[in-house]
C-alpha cells in the first residue's frame, strides 16, 4: 500500500497559479507557530508510516507466544497480550489509518467540490436538489449510518473508504457551496461569462481557485473526521479486523481486555497517535484560518476587545 | 412565519428521504436474521427448524414496492412492527424504554458543551491574547482530538476502576426504581457524569474555537465600535451586542450537531453499558433486526429533524431579520 | 474662542510585523464651537483614523505614537478607560461611514437608542424608551417604529436612526464619518439638511468626512484635504472653491464635473501621479495654509504598490 | 453572430429593446415574493452613441444592463443587436458572436478580476475565446494596456497589486480585447477615487469618439452622466421615466422624478435651502405620476428627442427617434 | 460521588443480597419470558421453566427433574416418562400430563424440529408417552430436556408466537418478576416449588452488558457473584484479586471448534491433504495465545470434553494427524503432489497456487486471532492463507451454499455424539453447492458412516452404542473430514463472597454455564455464604 503524503497546499486541487500569492501563503504557514507545530507533527507521522517497513521489517501481526509485557529495553512500548510488539503496530497502523483517513478526506472533499460548484453554478433546481440532499445527509445521524452501511459492505478498506465519503462529503459540500455561492455571484465570474468562457472553465479555473484556502480547511476537516470515523467504526468490530490500524489495535487492545489487566501501553499509544495526527490536522486547519483572516491571529498583546486605542509612551509632545 | 414554513416542508423532504434511505438499507445487507442469530448463539438447528423460525419471525416478504407502501404506511402509523432481535417486543416498546436515556445523555452533554463552549469562546474573544485565548484552545482541541470511545474507556478505567469514585455502569443503581424522588435522580446523575463529561470534553473545544471565531469577527462589525463609541459598559457590549450576534451560527450548528452527538452517545453507551437506543442500534444492526433498526434509525432522524426544526424556532427568536423573511 | 477639539501633529501608526504603516502623520487641527469643520480626500487617506483617534476607538495594530488630541482642553490621550467611557457621547458623538451596520441587528431600534440613556444618565428603562422615541421625532421618524428592528428600516431612516443617537446626549463634537456614502443623493440630500436643521439647534461643532467635494463645499465652513495621511490643504470652503492651491485639491475640485453650466473636459488626477514628501502646512492667506509639495510622475512600478 | 461580423447597415441602432419585463421571484415556494424589475422597457441605443441611464438605487439599472448582456432572461420582450432578435435566435444563452459584439464593465473594479489570475492571464482570455490572439499576443497585448493609458508593466502583475482606477482600466481593456461594438457600463466609477474618476469617464469618451463604440453608461450621479453621455434616461422603479439629450434633461427635467433627482445633486452655487415642504409635494406627485403611467410624451417636439413619461391623462403617442 | 456504585441492596436485604448474574450480550432487556422466542429474558428456560430431565455433560450423570423415571419401549419407538409428584406450578395448580402434550404441541408448531416424534400422548395425569415415527435413541435427550409450559396458561393464549409472558408461570426455583428495568431485573423465589429446601438464596438478579467489557469489569470489581462470560486472562484479572473467594472452571465441554475445507474444491479433496494441514498447524499455540490457554488442544476424534465417555482412548492414541509436526505436514503436501516452489510456496498438482480464503465472522474476536494463528502456520510451509472476516451472516450465508474455502465453525453440541457426527460424516446431510444447508458445511460424506449413525439410533443399548461410536471415531480419523481444533470452554467463574455450593471440577454437577439446562442445578445448590 503506498502511502500518499498529503499534498502541499500550493500543488492541491485549487492552489493559484505558482505566483507571489501561494509563495506569500506558504512562507505565511511558516511563520505561524500553529502551522509548524501541526505539519512537523504530521512529518512524523507520515516519515514513520513510510518508514515502518524499513523500521520495523517483520509482520507487525504475528503472533507470538508471550503474553503482554510492559514496556522496556526490548519492547520500547511493551507487547499486547498476542506477544506483538505494541510499537510496531502503532507505526504500521498509521499507514492505514492516514491512508484511509487521507483517501476518504480527498474523496469527500472532491464531492463536496463538485456538488458545492454545480450548486453554485447552475442554481435553481440543481441547486435546490443538491442542497436539499446534503441538508438531508447532514442531519442524517452519521455514525449511526455509518454503521448500518458498514455492516452491509464487505470488510475491507474500500469499503471504509466509500461509507466515510458517503456519510463525509455533506458536511464539505455545505461549506464549499456557500464559499462557491459567493464566488459565483462575483463580479468577476459574471465578466468571465461575458467574456464567452465555457461553464466547465468558469468552475474550475475562475470560481475553484478562489475557495483553496476554504477547501483546504474542509479537506484537513475531513480527513480528521474520516480519522476518526475509521476508529470508531473498528473499534466497533465493524471495520477490517485482518488490516493493522489504530483502530484495530484499540478493537484488540479492548477485546483482550488490555485495560482492565492494567495494559495500558497497549491501549494508549494508538488513541494517542489518532489523537495527535487529528490535533496536528486541525493546528495546520486553524494555521490558514488565521492566515486568510488576519483578524483570528494572535494579537502582539492581549487586550481586551474594546481598549482604547493604545497611546506610545511618551507620544503627547 | 414563511421562514418556519419553509423549514417544516424541508423537513418533511428530508424526513420522507430519511425514511426511504432507511427501508432500503438494511434491504441491501447480505444474510437473514435466523442464521444470524444461531451463529451469534454457536447453535445448530435442521432446516425446517429454520424455517419455521423464519415463519415465526416474519422475515419473508412480497415485491419491494408493496412492502415500501405497506412500510410507510407503518411508519406514519407509528408502527414499527416487532423486533427480532427482541422478538416477540415490539420496536415501539424497545425504543421507548431507550429513548429517554439517549435523550438524557445526549441534552446534557449538548447542553453543557454549549453553554461552557460558548461562554469560553465569548471570554477567549473579549480578551483576545490573554490566558484564556492563548492556552485553553488548543488544549481542548487536543482533547477534542481523542476519540470518544478512547476518552471515555479511560475515563471510565481511572475514574470508575482505579479511583473507585464513579459507576460502572448504567443509567442507575441496580435495585432502585425510577422516580422523581431525590434519590434516584442524584443516583441518575451520579451514573450520567461520566458518560456525559467524556462527550463534553471531546466537543467543547469545537464550540470555544468557533465561537471565538465568530465573536472576533463580530467585534470588528461597525455596530460594536458604535456601540463602544456610545460609552457602553464593557459587559453589555459582549453580552449584548457582540454574543447576542456572534451567538447566531452557533444556534444553527446546535442542530447540525445533534447527529453528531447521537453518534457519539453510540459509542459512549457502549462503553458505559447505558441503556439507550445507540448502543440498541448496534445490537440490531449485528442481530440483522430490520424493524428495530428501521424504528431506531427513524427515531433517532425524526429526533434530530424534530430538534433541528426547534431550534430553527428559537433562531426565528434570536434573529430578527428571519422572521419576516 | 477656545476651539472645542485641538489636535496636535497627531501620528497613527499602523504596526505590523513587516512594516507600519502611517495612518494619519504629524496632522493638526482645530474645531470652533459650533463650526463644520470638512475633512476630505480620497480613499485610505486617513480620514476615519482621524475620526476614530478622535474617540480612541482605533483597535489593535493602531498606535498613537505621537501628538496630541484636547478636547475643550482635556487631554483626551492622558484618559482612563470609565472616564473615557463616560466622555464618549456626553462630549463626542460619532455617526459611522456606514450606518447599515452600525446598528446592532438582534436590538430594537429603540433599546439601542435608549443605551444611550440608561448607561449615561442612569435613566430607567421606561423614561429612556420615551427619550428614545422623542429623538426619534426629532429625525422625522415616526416613534411607532421605536420597536423596529434595524432591518426594517430603510437605509436612510437607519441613518436617521443613528443620527438621532448621536444627538440624544447633546455632545459638543459631531463626527460625520461619510455619513451618507451609501445612500442615494436624494436621501443624502434629506440627511445633511437634517444635520444642517439640528446643528442650527443644538449648536454642536461638526468634523465632516466625505470625499465628494461638491458635497462639502455646500456643507463645510472650513475644509481641510488629507493626502496619504497628511493635510495638505486646510482652507475655508469659500476660498478653497475660488482658489484651491495644492495641485491635488486641484485635481479633487476637477474631478467633479458640474451639474448646470457647459460641458468643460475635466482632467482629475492622472492615473498614477503620487505626491512624496509632503511638507508642513504653511499660511499662504490669512486662514488658508497649504502644504508645499512634489510631484512625483510614477506610473506603475510593482514595487511602489501597497 | 452575422451582424457583427459586417459592417453595422447605417442607422440599424446598435441596441434596440421593445417592451422588456423582468421579475425577480424569490423565496421557496412556500412564500414566494415577486419583484418586478424592469417594465416594458423601450430603449435605443444607436452606434457611436453613450447613453446613460440615472437612477436612484434599486431602480432596475443594473438588471437592464444585466439583460442586455444576457447575464439574466427576461421573461418577455424583444432585445435586438443590430437588427437581429437574439432573444430570439439564441434561446439558451448568448452565442460566442453575441459576447463578442456586446460586452460589459462592472461597477467594482476590485470584483471583477479574479484574484487568481494575473492581468495577461485576463486579457489573454478574452483575445483567445474569441480567436483574436493571432500570431504575436504579446504584441497585442501591450497594445491593449496601452490603449487604457496604462503601463505594459502591469501585464505581470496580480489585481490586488493595482490600484481601483488601474483596475478599471484593466477592465476596460479585457472587454476592448474583443473589439465590442456595445460596451454596458455598470456604474464603471462609483468604486474608484474621487480623483481618477474623471479619467476613467474620459476613457469611455474616448472609446465612443475614436472606435464608434455604442456605450450604455449606468450610474446613479447626474452630474457624471451629463458630462459624458449624449443622452440621458432616468429610471424610476423599473419604468423609464424621461429621456433625451443629457444637457436639455437635465436642464429642463419634466418629470418629477428627475425633478427630485436633479434637485438633490449636491451643489455648492445652490443658494434656496432645503425645503422638506417641497419635497414632499415632489414626492406625492411622483406617486401620482407612477400609479397611473400613460405614454411617453416629446417635451418641446420631436426633434429634441426629449420626452417623458406622463400620466395617463395624456394620450398623445410619440416614440422618440 | 456518593452510593453510585451498584451494591445489591434493595427489598430483599432482610433476607440477604440476591445472586447477581450478568448478561453479557444483552445491553438491555425486555421482559419477554417466552420459552419459545430465540430472545427470551435470560433464566426464562433455567430458573422459570424446567425440563423432565437434566444431563449434565460435566460429570456425564442425567439428573431426573420433573420426571421421575422414564423407560423406553422395547420396540425403541415409544418413550414413557413418569412425571414427579407434587410437582406444583408457580401459581398454584399442579404439573400435569397436560402441560407436555401442550408444550409439544406448541414447540412443534412454533420452532418446529423433533420430526421424529409422532405423538404425545397423556396416558395419565402424572404419564406421558411420546411414540416415534422412527428408531431414535437421542430423542430421549431431546424431549427429555425440552422445558415445559402450564397448559392452562398457554392453551389460554392467542398467539402463543407472540406472547411476551410478563409474569410467566412456571415450574422453576425462581419464577417472580420483580423489579423489572431494561439494565436489570430479579427473579424472586416461586412460592409453590417443589424443592422448597432447596430454594436457599433469595432470588436472582440479571444485569444487562453490552459487551464482554462491561461485564468482566463489573466481575473483577465484585458486583457480580457468577461470571460465566469470556474474561481475559482470568486468573490475574479476576481470581487473583481475592483468591480466596474467587475461582474460575472452564470445562472443555462447549462445541467442538473446527477449521473445516470446502471438501468439494479439488485442493481440499485428498483426506492426506486434510490431515497435513491439520498437523502444520500448531494447536498448541492456538490454545494458549487465541484462546487463552482456556481449553485443550483437539484430538483426532474431534469429539469435544462433552463426549469425554464415548471417546475411545486407541482412536486417539493411533493416530498423529492432530499432534503439530511441520516437517511430516510438508512431507505429506509434498507426496500429495502440493510441491514447494523456489520462492518456497506451494502449488496444486494442477499448478495453481496453493491459497485460500479463512473465513470467520468478524465479531468472534477469539477465532479471529486463531485464524491468524493458523494463517501463520500455514505461511511456515509454504501455503497461503488469507483470513476474511467478513459479517457472520455473511460468511454462514457463504457455508450454506457451500461457496468457501476453508472456515471456522462451531459444530452440534447434543447429550451424545449423534448429532455431531451426523453433521460431519452422513452422506445424508451432505448437498449440491449451491443448495443451502444447514449442516455439513464442508459436504463430505461417508457410506459407513450413515449406516452406523443409523444403527446408534435405532438400539438404546448403551455398550452397543460405545462400540458404534468407536467405530465412528475410527471413520473420523482416518477421514480427518473437518480439522478439528479445540473443544468450546464452558466459561464460568464465581466468587464465594455471597454464595457457596458452586460445581467445580472436583465436584462437577453441573458447569458454570447460566444458559445450560444444567444451570438449574446450580441455582438449586447455591447457599448463602456464612
Ligand atoms: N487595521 C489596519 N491595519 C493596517 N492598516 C490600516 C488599518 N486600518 C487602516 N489602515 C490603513 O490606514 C490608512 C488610512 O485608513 P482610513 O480608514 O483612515 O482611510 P479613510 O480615509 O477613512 O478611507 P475611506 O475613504 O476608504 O474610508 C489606509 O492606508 C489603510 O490602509
Ligand atoms: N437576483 C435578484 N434576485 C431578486 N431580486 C433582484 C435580483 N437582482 C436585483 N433584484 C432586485 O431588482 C431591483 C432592481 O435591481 P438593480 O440591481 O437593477 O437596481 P440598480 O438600479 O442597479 O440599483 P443600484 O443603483 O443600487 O445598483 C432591486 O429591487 C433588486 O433588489
Ligand atoms: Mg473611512
Ligand atoms: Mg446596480
Ligand atoms: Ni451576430
Amino acid at each position: 500500500m503506498a502511502l500518499a503524503p498529503p499534498a502541499p497546499p500550493s500543488t492541491g486541487t485549487a492552489g493559484p497559479p505558482p505566483g507571489r500569492a501561494s509563495l506569500r501563503f506558504l512562507r505565511a504557514l511558516g511563520r505561524n507557530g500553529k502551522a509548524v507545530a501541526g505539519l512537523a507533527i504530521l512529518a512524523i507521522f507520515i516519515a514513520l508510516a513510510l518508514l515502518a517497513p524499513v523500521l520495523f521489517p517483520e509482520d507487525p501481526s504475528r503472533i507470538g507466544s508471550g503474553g503482554a509485557s510492559a514496556p522496556g529495553a526490548e519492547h520500547w512500548l511493551g507487547t499486547t497480550a498476542k506477544g506483538q510488539d505494541v510499537l510496531a503496530l502503532t507505526v504500521w497502523g498509521s499507514r492505514s489509518s492516514l491512508f484511509v483517513g487521507v483517501i476518504a478526506g480527498i474523496l469527500a472533499t472532491i464531492v463536496g467540490i463538485i456538488v458545492g460548484l454545480a450548486c453554485a453554478y447552475f442554481g435553481k433546481a440543481v441547486d435546490d436538489v443538491l442542497s436539499l440532499l446534503t441538508n438531508v445527509f447532514l442531519l442524517l445521524p452519521g455514525l449511526p449510518l455509518l454503521v448500518i452501511l458498514a455492516a452491509f459492505m464487505p470488510p475491507g478498506l474500500g469499503t471504509v473508504i466509500i461509507v466515510l465519503v458517503i456519510t463525509g462529503w455533506a458536511g464539505s459540500a455545505r461549506v464549499l457551496r456557500s464559499q462557491a455561492l459567493s464566488i459565483r455571484g462575483k463580479d468577476y465570474v459574471a465578466a468571465a461569462l461575458v467574456t464567452g468562457e465555457r461553464p466547465l472553465r468558469i468552475m474550475l479555473r475562475e470560481i475553484l481557485p478562489n475557495m483553496a484556502s476554504i477547501v483546504m480547511t474542509t479537506l484537513l476537516g475531513s480527513v480528521i473526521g474520516a480519522i476518526g470515523a475509521q476508529a470508531g467504526l473498528e473499534f466497533l468490530g465493524l471495520g477490517d479486523a485482518n488490516t493493522i490500524s489504530w483502530g484495530t489495535n484499540l478493537f484488540w487492545a479492548s477485546t483482550d481486555g488490555s485495560l482492565m489487566l492494567g495494559q495500558w501501553w497497549i491501549f494508549a499509544p494508538s488513541g494517542l497517535a489518532i489523537a495527535l495526527v487529528a490535533f496536528a490536522l486541525a493546528m495546520c486547519n486553524y494555521a490558514v484560518d488565521e492566515i486568510t483572516n488576519p483578524r483570528l491571529r494572535k494579537p502582539r498583546r492581549a487586550a481586551s476587545a474594546n481598549a482604547p486605542t493604545a497611546v506610545t509612551q511618551g507620544a503627547q509632545a | 412565519m414563511g421562514f418556519i414554513l419553509r423549514r417544516l416542508g424541508f423537513y418533511l423532504v428530508a424526513f420522507w428521504a430519511s425514511i426511504t434511505l432507511n427501508f432500503m438499507l438494511p434491504r441491501l445487507m447480505p444474510g437473514d436474521p435466523v442464521t444470524r442469530m444461531l451463529s451469534r448463539s454457536q447453535q445448530r438447528l435442521d432446516p425446517q427448524q429454520v424455517e419455521s423460525l423464519q415463519r415465526l419471525l416474519g422475515v419473508e416478504g412480497g415485491p419491494w414496492w408493496q412492502e415500501y407502501f405497506a412500510y410507510i404506511g407503518r411508519v406514519f402509523t407509528g408502527d414499527f412492527g416487532v423486533s427480532i432481535s427482541r422478538f416477540p417486543t415490539p420496536v415501539s416498546e424497545v425504543i421507548a424504554a431507550q429513548l429517554p436515556w439517549t435523550l438524557l445523555l445526549g441534552a446534557v452533554s449538548l447542553f453543557l458543551a454549549v453553554i461552557i463552549g460558548n461562554l469560553l469562546g465569548i471570554l477567549a474573544a473579549w480578551r483576545r491574547g490573554g490566558a484564556l485565548d492563548s492556552v485553553v484552545p488548543p488544549l481542548l482541541v487536543f482533547i477534542g482530538s481523542f476519540p470518544y470511545f478512547w476518552l471515555a474507556m479511560g475515563s471510565l478505567y481511572v475514574f470508575g476502576v482505579a479511583l473507585g469514585i464513579s459507576p460502572l455502569r448504567h443509567a442507575f443503581s441496580v435495585g432502585l426504581t425510577p422516580s422523581w424522588d431525590l434519590t434516584f435522580i442524584s443516583d441518575v446523575a451520579a451514573h450520567l457524569i461520566l458518560p456525559a463529561l467524556s462527550i463534553v470534553l471531546v466537543s467543547i473545544g469545537g464550540w470555544m474555537l468557533g465561537m471565538r471565531n465568530t465573536m472576533i469577527s463580530t467585534n470588528a462589525e461597525d455596530y460594536i465600535l458604535m456601540a463602544e463609541a456610545k460609552g457602553l459598559r464593557p459587559r453589555r457590549i459582549m453580552f449584548n451586542y457582540a454574543a447576542r450576534n456572534a451567538l447566531l451560527p452557533s444556534v444553527t450548528n446546535i442542530g447540525m450537531s445533534l447527529g453528531f452527538i447521537v453518534g457519539g452517545a453510540l459509542l459512549t453507551e457502549v462503553v458505559f453499558a447505558y441503556p439507550g437506543v445507540g448502543y440498541q442500534l448496534l445490537a440490531a444492526v449485528q442481530g440483522l433486526d430490520y424493524p428495530l433498526m428501521q424504528g431506531l434509525f427513524l427515531t433517532i432522524t425524526a429526533a434530530v429533524l424534530l430538534a433541528n426544526f426547534l431550534v430553527d424556532l428559537v433562531y426565528v427568536r434570536l434573529d430578527p431579520r428571519v422572521r419576516v423573511g | 474662542m477656545r476651539p472645542v477639539l485641538d489636535i496636535d501633529e497627531l501620528t497613527v501608526e499602523y504596526v505590523s510585523d513587516e512594516r507600519s504603516v502611517r495612518g494619519a502623520d504629524r496632522v493638526s487641527l482645530q474645531i470652533a464651537p459650533g463650526e463644520i469643520l470638512g475633512l476630505a480626500g480620497e480613499s485610505g487617506c486617513g480620514k476615519s483614523t482621524i475620526a476614530h483617534s478622535i474617540m480612541r476607538l482605533l483597535k489593535d495594530p493602531a498606535r498613537i505614537t505621537h501628538g496630541s488630541i484636547r478636547f475643550d482642553g482635556a487631554d483626551v490621550l492622558g484618559m482612563a478607560p470609565d472616564e473615557l467611557r463616560s466622555w464618549r457621547w456626553r462630549e463626542v458623538a460619532m455617526v459611522f461611514q456606514s450606518a447599515m451596520n452600525s446598528l446592532n441587528p438582534v436590538m430594537r431600534i429603540g433599546d439601542q437608542l435608549a443605551d444611550v440613556f440608561t448607561t449615561h444618565e442612569r435613566m430607567p428603562k421606561r423614561a429612556a424608551a420615551a427619550r428614545a422615541a422623542e429623538l426619534l421625532e426629532l429625525v422625522g421618524i415616526p416613534s411607532s417604529r421605536i420597536d423596529a428592528y434595524p432591518h426594517q428600516l430603510s437605509g436612510g431612516q437607519r441613518q436617521r436612526v443613528v443620527i438621532a443617537m448621536a444627538c440624544a446626549l447633546r455632545p459638543r463634537l459631531l463626527i460625520l464619518d461619510e455619513p451618507t456614502t451609501a445612500l442615494d443623493v436624494v436621501v443624502q440630500q434629506e440627511i445633511l439638511a437634517q444635520i444642517r436643521e439640528l446643528q442650527a439647534e443644538l449648536g454642536f461643532a461638526v468634523l465632516f468626512i466625505t470625499h465628494d467635494m461638491s458635497l462639502m463645499l455646500e456643507l463645510s465652513d472650513r475644509i481641510g484635504v488629507m493626502y496619504a495621511g497628511r493635510i495638505v490643504e486646510l482652507a475655508p470652503a469659500s476660498a478653497l472653491r475660488r482658489e484651491p492651491r495644492h495641485a491635488y485639491t486641484q485635481a479633487l475640485m476637477g474631478a467633479f464635473p458640474p451639474i448646470t453650466g457647459p460641458r468643460v473636459k475635466l482632467t482629475g488626477l492622472g492615473e498614477g501621479v503620487r505626491f512624496t514628501s509632503i511638507g508642513d502646512l504653511a499660511e499662504v492667506a490669512p486662514g488658508h495654509f497649504v502644504a508645499p509639495a512634489d510631484t512625483t510622475e510614477a506610473p506603475f512600478e510593482k514595487e511602489t504598490q501597497r | 453572430m452575422s451582424t457583427t461580423t459586417a459592417p453595422p447597415a447605417a442607422g440599424t441602432p446598435a441596441v434596440r429593446i421593445r417592451g422588456l419585463n423582468k421579475t425577480f421571484t424569490s423565496g421557496s415556494f412556500v412564500s414566494r415574493t415577486r419583484l418586478r424589475a424592469l417594465r416594458d422597457i423601450e430603449l435605443e441605443i444607436g452606434a457611436g452613441e453613450i447613453v446613460a441611464l440615472v437612477g436612484e438605487s434599486g431602480s432596475g439599472k443594473s438588471t437592464l444592463a444585466r439583460c442586455i448582456a444576457r447575464l439574466e432572461q427576461p421573461e418577455t420582450g424583444s432585445l435586438e443587436v443590430f437588427g437581429e432578435n437574439v432573444l430570439a435566435t439564441q434561446r439558451r444563452g448568448a452565442s460566442r458572436g453575441y459576447r463578442r459584439c456586446v460586452q460589459m464593465v462592472f461597477q467594482d473594479p476590485f470584483g471583477s478580476l479574479n484574484p487568481t489570475h494575473r492581468v495577461e492571464h485576463v486579457l489573454e482570455r478574452s483575445l483567445c475565446v474569441h480567436g483574436k490572439a493571432g500570431s504575436n499576443v504579446r504584441a497585442r497585448l501591450v497594445e491593449l494596456v496601452e490603449s487604457v493609458d496604462l503601463d505594459p508593466a502591469v501585464l505581470s502583475a496580480f489585481p490586488h497589486e493595482l490600484s481601483g482606477g488601474q483596475r478599471q482600466r484593466i477592465a476596460i481593456a479585457r472587454v476592448l480585447a474583443v473589439e465590442p461594438e456595445v460596451i454596458l457600463a455598470d456604474e464603471p466609477t462609483s468604486m474608484l477615487d474621487v480623483s481618477v474618476r474623471i479619467g476613467v469617464l474620459n476613457l469611455l469618451a474616448k472609446l465612443r469618439d475614436e472606435h464608434g463604440i455604442a456605450i450604455l453608461y449606468v450610474t446613479h450621479d447626474l452630474a457624471s452622466a451629463r458630462y459624458l453621455a449624449d443622452r440621458t434616461i432616468v429610471m424610476n422603479a423599473g419604468s423609464m421615466v424621461e429621456g433625451g439629450p443629457s444637457m436639455r434633461l437635465l436642464d429642463d427635467p419634466q418629470h418629477p422624478y428627475t425633478r427630485l433627482l436633479v434637485g438633490a445633486v449636491p451643489d455648492p452655487e445652490r443658494t434656496e435651502p432645503f425645503d422638506p415642504d417641497a419635497r414632499a409635494e415632489l414626492r406625492r406627485e411622483i406617486a401620482d405620476w407612477t400609479a397611473a403611467p400613460g405614454q411617453r410624451r416629446e417635451v418641446v417636439d420631436a426633434a429634441t428627442a426629449h420626452w417623458v413619461l406622463t400620466p395617463h391623462e395624456h394620450t398623445s403617442r410619440q416614440e422618440n427617434a | 460521588l456518593t452510593g453510585c456504585t451498584a451494591t445489591p441492596d434493595d427489598g430483599a436485604a432482610e433476607s440477604g443480597p440476591m445472586l447477581t448474574v450478568p448478561r453479557e450480550d444483552m445491553g438491555t432487556f425486555s421482559q419477554n419470558f417466552n420459552p419459545f422466542s430465540p430472545n427470551a429474558a435470560p433464566m426464562t428456560t433455567q430458573s422459570v421453566y424446567e425440563s423432565l430431565l437434566i444431563y449434565n455433560p460435566a460429570g456425564g450423570d442425567t439428573v431426573p427433574w420433573l420426571a421421575e423415571s422414564w423407560e423406553a419401549a422395547d420396540d425403541g419407538l415409544s418413550q414413557t416418562f413418569h412425571l414427579r409428584e407434587g410437582v406444583k406450578w408457580s401459581d398454584g395448580a399442579d404439573f400435569v400430563a397436560a402441560d407436555i402434550v401442550t408444550t409439544f404441541e406448541l414447540q412443534r408448531e412454533l420452532l418446529g424440529g423433533f420430526d421424529y416424534l409422532d405423538t404425545v400422548k397423556a396416558i395419565d395425569e402424572k404419564t406421558v408417552q411420546f411414540t416415534f415415527n422412527r428408531k431414535f435413541s437421542p430423542a430421549l435427550f431431546e424431549v427429555g430436556q425440552q422445558v415445559i409450559v402450564p397448559d392452562h396458561i398457554w392453551s389460554e393464549f392467542e398467539d402463543p408466537g407472540n406472547e411476551e409472558n410478563p409474569t410467566p408461570v412456571g415450574t422453576g426455583p425462581y419464577t417472580e418478576v420483580s423489579n423489572f428495568q431494561t439494565q436489570s431485573f430479579d427473579l424472586l423465589p416461586n412460592p409453590n416449588y417443589w424443592q422448597p429446601e432447596k430454594q436457599k438464596i433469595p432470588g436472582v438478579r440479571m444485569l444487562a452488558f453490552a459487551g464482554n467489557d462491561g461485564a468482566n469489569l463489573a466481575a473483577v470489581n465484585g458486583d457480580v457473584d457468577w461470571a460465566p462470560q469470556y474474561m481475559p486472562d482470568i486468573q490475574s484479572t479476576f481470581v487473583d484479586k481475592d483468591p480466596e473467594n474467587r475461582a474460575y472452571w472452564f470445562p472443555p465441554t462447549g462445541a467442538e471448534i473446527n477449521w473445516q475445507l470446502n471438501t468439494t474444491l479439488d485442493m481440499f479433496a485428498d483426506p492426506d491433504v486434510r490431515k497435513a494441514l491439520s498437523m502444520a498447524i500448531d494447536r498448541e499455540q492456538i490454545v494458549k495465545v487465541g484462546m487463552s490457554d482456556y481449553t485443550i488442544p483437539a484430538d483426532c476424534t474431534g469429539l469435544s470434553g462433552n463426549y469425554d465417555e464415548w471417546r475411545d482412548a486407541d482412536v486417539v492414541a493411533d493416530c498423529d494427524w492432530t499432534g503439530y509436526d511441520a516437517d511430516a505436514a510438508a512431507e505429506l503436501l509434498d507426496d500429495a503432489g502440493f510441491t514447494a516452489g523456489a520462492d518456497g510456496q506451494r502449488t496444486t498438482p494442477d499448478g495453481e497456487p496453493f491459497a485460500f480464503d479463512i473465513s470467520v465472522g468478524s465479531t468472534s474476536s477469539d477465532w479471529l486471532s486463531v485464524a491468524n494463528i493458523i494463517a501463520q502456520n500455514l505461511q511456515d510451509i509454504g501455503v497461503k492463507a488469507t483470513v476474511d472476516s467478513p459479517d457472520w451472516a455473511a460468511v454462514v450465508a457463504g457455508y450454506e451454499t457451500g461457496e468457501f474455502e476453508t472456515g471456522i465453525v462451531w459444530s452440534a453440541n447434543a447429550p451424545t455424539p449423534y448429532q455431531y457426527y451426523r453433521n460431519i460424516m452422513s452422506t445424508e446431510s451432505v448437498k449440491d453447492v449451491g443448495e443451502q444447508t444447514f449442516d455439513n458445511y464442508h459436504r463430505l460424506g461417508d457410506e459407513r458412516a450413515d449406516e452406523l449413525l443409523a444403527d446408534f439410533a435405532a438400539t438404546s443399548d448403551e455398550a452397543e452404542q460405545a462400540d458404534i461410536m468407536s467405530e465412528l471415531q475410527r471413520i473420523y480419523s482416518e477421514l480427518a473430514p473437518v480439522v478439528p481444533l479445540f473443544p468450546g470452554p464452558e466459561w464460568g467463574a464465581y466468587t464465594t463472597d455471597n454464595f457457596v455450593g458452586w460445581p467445580t471440577e472436583e465436584d462437577p454437577y453441573a458447569t458454570l454455564a447460566t444458559r445450560a439446562p444444567t444451570t438449574v442445578l446450580v441455582l438449586t445448590s447455591l447457599e448463602p455464604a456464612e
